[in-house]
């Protein structure tokens, strides 16, 4: 089974992600209007989404190896003719450490590889380090949008970017070119020492 | 009419008995409010568009345009605002229209951040909002498909610094 | 030729008789007066694309799907007058528009159609289903024709 | 002669739950797929489709009318097992008149309609995507008279 896998989200994981969008990392770093909005609102709004919403929103649970629900992922702003969304995700507080890369993968992957989207914009508050650090979100960010909100009592600014299916294509004729070189390294060093 | 004259600016909320007018407006093929293709839309889709924040625009009494301001995060007072005129409206149009707006969008509420977008492929858009004092933020690459290759949209703000 | 957004008024264009489905729906000559048009519904939802070719007919793009990049195509026409043109139109709002890798569509071979006109904007036959469709007492074969959008 | 397979009718809610049990076997299934749409989507193509479901021990077979012509049936199968899609056939043949049969099978699929007695009549290029490419779809014709034994 693959480290991480994504499936579609279920009226069961409504209580679990409702305890994290009231969480308070979460707040900070996406939007903190779970705390002004009811259990049962919250819980409406994404009964609706995964019955009805599909052109427009779409929910997903980031499980684990043994199938373990790691965190959500969601897409907006979806544009099905331009094969363009906005994706955002969430991991429970537990599995931060271990998982955050993983599931931002496995939710691009799924993306590209089965629900055929070419172009996927980023939004991330500016002070947001978490997978990103200040230097990489500076030279990812198309887009500085400065006063965007204000979660947790501090002004934040967003930093938006889109990855294609070129970007993606490239990074990992890249990765492919840096494991080559270093197989390459290891092997002139091992022919040197023999 | 359409003259360079200033027009005297009027709005309300969008209502069935404007959807000829509306409907009328989307038969331009470059009316890009809320769509790149707006001339291929349906009657259904471009009613969807049209939303309880949507405003038709009239000059001198005329329905020659769209706008609307959403809210786009709670207590930041962050506004987004999508403002289209016809195709036949002068440049000096959307400036005084635009500026009309800002005095009415200010008048009695704060706003922070007003944000603006325009696509690539919107030559009209772009250069209002250049030649309105925006700030230009950056443009979000490849977003949108027209006519068979894809554009990005360019952000545009105007920031009021806030006073908390 | 450009396609153009359905309109309320244009619901008059919505039937007529042609076989349903059909990729190039021609009027037939021998329809009976007292069978009923073929129609299709006017375009309410996400689910299909319907364009008015204009002093044609339309063109309607249904079974969408946004994760394969495909639709089956129906035109209900009232004449062929402009019919090369048309497909033309509808192949580049196909692919440029709708920004579709694929469009298909049913082709009728007993109706006689202008199948040339298909090849030149593109289409390839691709199958053949026999007894598919229903037409005077009989069940008569049907034909898949499609294009495939070369990137 | 050859016992026919008993097949078990599936409610809605219990055709998407075996559909998604049989994991990549059910991608393509009737043009379905568990992959890329959630349980209600799911529900909302398969009454779109007119479609039934039935189990055949591990394999799930179904059935959607062609509604210009209800003499013909689109089916399909989730195993290379062509006992259950005969089942499916018998019931097909006695209980809906159908003398016609169409599968859409995903291209390099294994699959049990030639076993069948059916023939492939057509391939839709690039019908669809999965995995991250393009996929043809083989087109198969059966005929009740020579497809249920």
């Amino acid at each position: 089974m693959p480290f991480m896998t994504v499936r579609h989200f279920t009226e069961a994981d409504i209580p679990v992600r409702t305890e994290l969008l009231r969480e308070n990392k979460y707040q900070t770093n996406l939007n903190d209007f779970a705390m002004s909005a009811a259990d049962l609102e919250l819980a409406d709004g994404m009964r609706r989404t995964i019955e009805s919403g599909h052109h427009v929103k779409r929910l997903f649970t980031m499980c684990g190896s043994k199938g373990q629900v790691v965190g959500f992922s969601w897409i907006t702003s979806i544009d099905w003719r331009s094969q363009t969304c906005e994706l955002s995700f969430a991991v429970l507080p537990r599995y931060r450490s271990g998982f955050g890369f993983k599931a931002v993968e496995a939710a691009h992957e799924y993306l590209r590889e089965q629900l055929h989207m070419d172009v996927i914009i980023n939004q991330v508050l500016s002070h947001n380090t978490m997978m990103l650090s200040a230097a990489e979100l500076d030279a990812h960010a198309q887009i500085r949008a400065e006063y965007d909100s204000y979660t947790v009592g501090q002004w934040r600014t967003a930093c938006y970017w889109t990855v294609t299916r070129d970007d993606v294509r490239g990074r990992k004729q890249r990765e492919q070119a840096r494991r080559q070189e270093i197989a390459d390294r290891v092997r002139a060093g091992v022919q040197g020492l023999s | 009419m359409t003259t360079t004259e200033t027009p005297r600016w009027s709005s309300r909320p969008y209502s069935d008995a404007d959807r000829d007018a509306v409907l009328a407006l989307y038969t331009e093929p470059d009316f890009y409010f809320r769509t790149g293709d707006p001339d291929t839309r349906p009657e259904w889709e471009i009613l969807e568009l049209i939303d309880e924040d949507t405003h038709v625009l009239l000059a001198d009494g005329e329905v020659v345009g769209l706008y609307a301001v959403e809210s786009e995060a709670n207590n930041a007072c962050h506004y987004s605002m999508q403002l289209r005129l016809r195709a036949s409206a002068p440049p000096a149009w959307w400036q005084s229209a635009f500026g009309e707006l800002l005095r009415a969008n200010t008048w009695r509420r704060e706003v922070v951040r007003l944000a603006l977008r325009f696509d690539e492929f919107d030559y009209r858009g772009l250069a209002f909002a250049r030649s309105a004092g925006l700030r230009e933020e950056g443009t979000l690459g490849a977003v949108t498909v027209h006519e068979g290759r894809r554009h990005g949209y360019v952000s545009f703000a105007r920031i009021w610094e806030p006073i908390s | 030729m450009r396609l153009r957004g359905y309109r309320g008024s244009d619901a008059d264009l919505l039937a007529g008789p042609w076989l349903p489905g059909e990729l190039l729906g021609l009027p037939l000559a021998d329809w009976p007066p007292l069978a009923a048009p073929t129609t299709v519904p006017p375009p309410a939802d996400p689910g299909q694309e319907l364009c008015i070719a204009p002093g044609l007919g339309f063109v309607r793009y249904t079974e969408l799907d946004w994760v394969h990049r495909r639709a089956r195509v129906e035109i209900g026409l009232h004449g062929v007058d402009g019919l090369d043109v048309l497909l033309k139109t509808v192949v580049a709002h196909g692919f440029l528009t709708l920004n579709l890798s694929r469009i298909h569509g049913w082709v009728t071979p007993l109706v006689d159609p202008p199948i040339g006109l298909l090849a030149d904007v593109g289409f390839q036959r691709e199958a053949v289903l026999p007894e598919a469709t229903w037409l005077d007492g009989r069940p008569i074969d049907r034909e898949i024709w499609g294009v495939v959008r070369n990137d | 002669m050859t016992e026919i397979l008993s097949l078990q009718r599936l409610d809605t809610d219990m055709a998407i739950a075996e559909l998604k049990s049989c994991g990549g076997a059910a991608r393509g299934f009737l043009g379905l797929d568990p992959v890329t749409q959630n349980d209600s989507l799911l529900a909302a193509e398969l009454k779109s489709l007119q479609a039934q479901l039935f189990s055949a021990g591990e394999t799930v077979v179904g059935f959607a009318p062609n509604t210009d012509q209800p003499r013909q049936a689109y089916v399909a199968s989730t195993s290379a097992d062509p006992e259950p899609l005969r089942a499916l056939l018998e019931f097909l043949t006695t209980y809906q008149r159908c003398t016609t049969f169409v599968a859409m099978v995903p291209d390099g699929v294994e699959n049990c309609f030639a076993d069948c007695g059916f023939e492939q009549v057509g391939v839709l290029p690039r019908h669809r995507w999965q995995n991250y490419d393009w996929q043809d779809v083989l087109v198969y014709v059966g005929r009740a008279d020579s497809c249920r034994s």
